[in-house]
């Protein structure tokens, strides 16, 4: 079994990929899910994510591989934004299905983590009309190390 | 030709997302730069990417006709 | 802010309530949810979950207060199903929306452990034309025991 | 009337999911239904509650008129 890993140029409609992935592995008792969109009401007019073409993806794909490696998953989605998107868009989705809970919340969880840390992603924001780059988060690199 | 490739806030100090430059020692192609630009290129935390591997050693890089070399800042996260 | 906290006789829609609750917390950077649904595949015909009116729903609602309490949410989503389902059906969704990935994750594994091991459900599932009461797993107080 | 009400495999034992008793002392009641079924609702891992309130005391439980006395086998979990 592949992980689904697709970099998207385009808005995509998080509860239709749900869906669709939920209903593809009828054998899994459990599918945990994490949504992430650009927030509202904090200034931010749109946000900008650039990746680099011949490592981004096949980032994201080594990426699924080690999470498949690692937990027993049915099945396994990481659905990632690029280009400009404004607040309220979907940036990424991972969703994990797996017989047992504690491996579909492990396996989020962790490809979150790594996505946010240590994918190849610079994103910058506009607000008051001016675009800044953004900085690398210690946090992100905090959750990182507590997969050892 | 061969090709420099700025991501992130790189690309706002090169003016842009790529440059053209002809083939050479990277020193030397780097030394045509601005100074402001050359010298966050050079930065600790900048990685490098020659036709999409990731270069671990960064001396004696020579740029070939064709090659693409990217400078890669910290990524900041989906 | 209330969690949205529900004992359904009835199917319901994962994909379209987790699309509402996603809609109605703008501000939140993240959604982590899970959904449990009766596996496909083992033989299961039916599954059937009976609740003790005077004490599922209540005992649920204060899980939703005590999940609120020990993280910073944005909103709090717990749908669960009683009554009989079949195989695909979904039995579970719970939803944390989060200004930071962490809390929602934690929020959403502190409530299915607890809505797993520790909610007023009794549950039976009927194969080859027999039911046959589910009695607790040792594996739910595992996964309890974790939160202290 | 009072009512017993028995949750989870205790209704198969039952044979339903709830019977109605005469007032009186929950000993005495017990007394009166098949002795597998009483032995079963008087397991250590049964948890009473008495109109929806749960019960830590089991002891001197007398049944008033109108009572509802529920007898809570472990719990399988969502």
């Amino acid at each position: 079994m592949a992980a689904d890993v697709r970099l998207l140029a385009d808005p995509f409609d998080p509860a239709a990929k749900l869906a669709a992935f939920t209903a593809a592995h009828p054998a899994a008792g459990g599918v945990v899910s994490f949504l992430g969109q650009v927030r509202s009401g904090e200034g931010v007019e749109a946000l900008e994510l650039r990746h680099y073409p011949p490592l981004t993806l096949p980032g994201m794909t080594a990426l699924g591989q080690a999470v498949l490696a690692r937990w027993a998953l049915d099945g396994l989605l990481i659905l990632h934004r690029h280009g400009q998107m404004t607040p309220g868009d979907p940036i990424v989705l991972v969703a994990a299905a797996a017989r047992h809970r504690r491996d579909a919340f492990a396996a989020a969880d962790f490809a979150m983590d790594h996505l946010k840390s240590d994918s190849w992603f610079w994103k910058r924001e506009r607000r008051g009309g001016e675009w800044r780059w953004i900085e690398p988060r210690d946090q992100d690199h905090a959750d990182l190390a507590r997969w050892g | 030709m061969a090709k420099l490739v700025f991501l992130g806030r790189l690309e706002d100090l090169a003016g842009g997302p790529e440059r053209e430059v002809a083939p050479g020692p990277l020193e030397a192609v780097l030394a045509t730069l601005p100074v402001e630009l050359a010298v966050a290129l050079l930065g600790d935390r900048v990685r490098i990417a020659r036709n999409g591997e990731l270069i671990t050693e960064r001396g004696g890089i020579v740029l070939a006709e064709g090659d693409e070399i990217a400078f890669l800042p910290p990524v900041s996260g989906g």
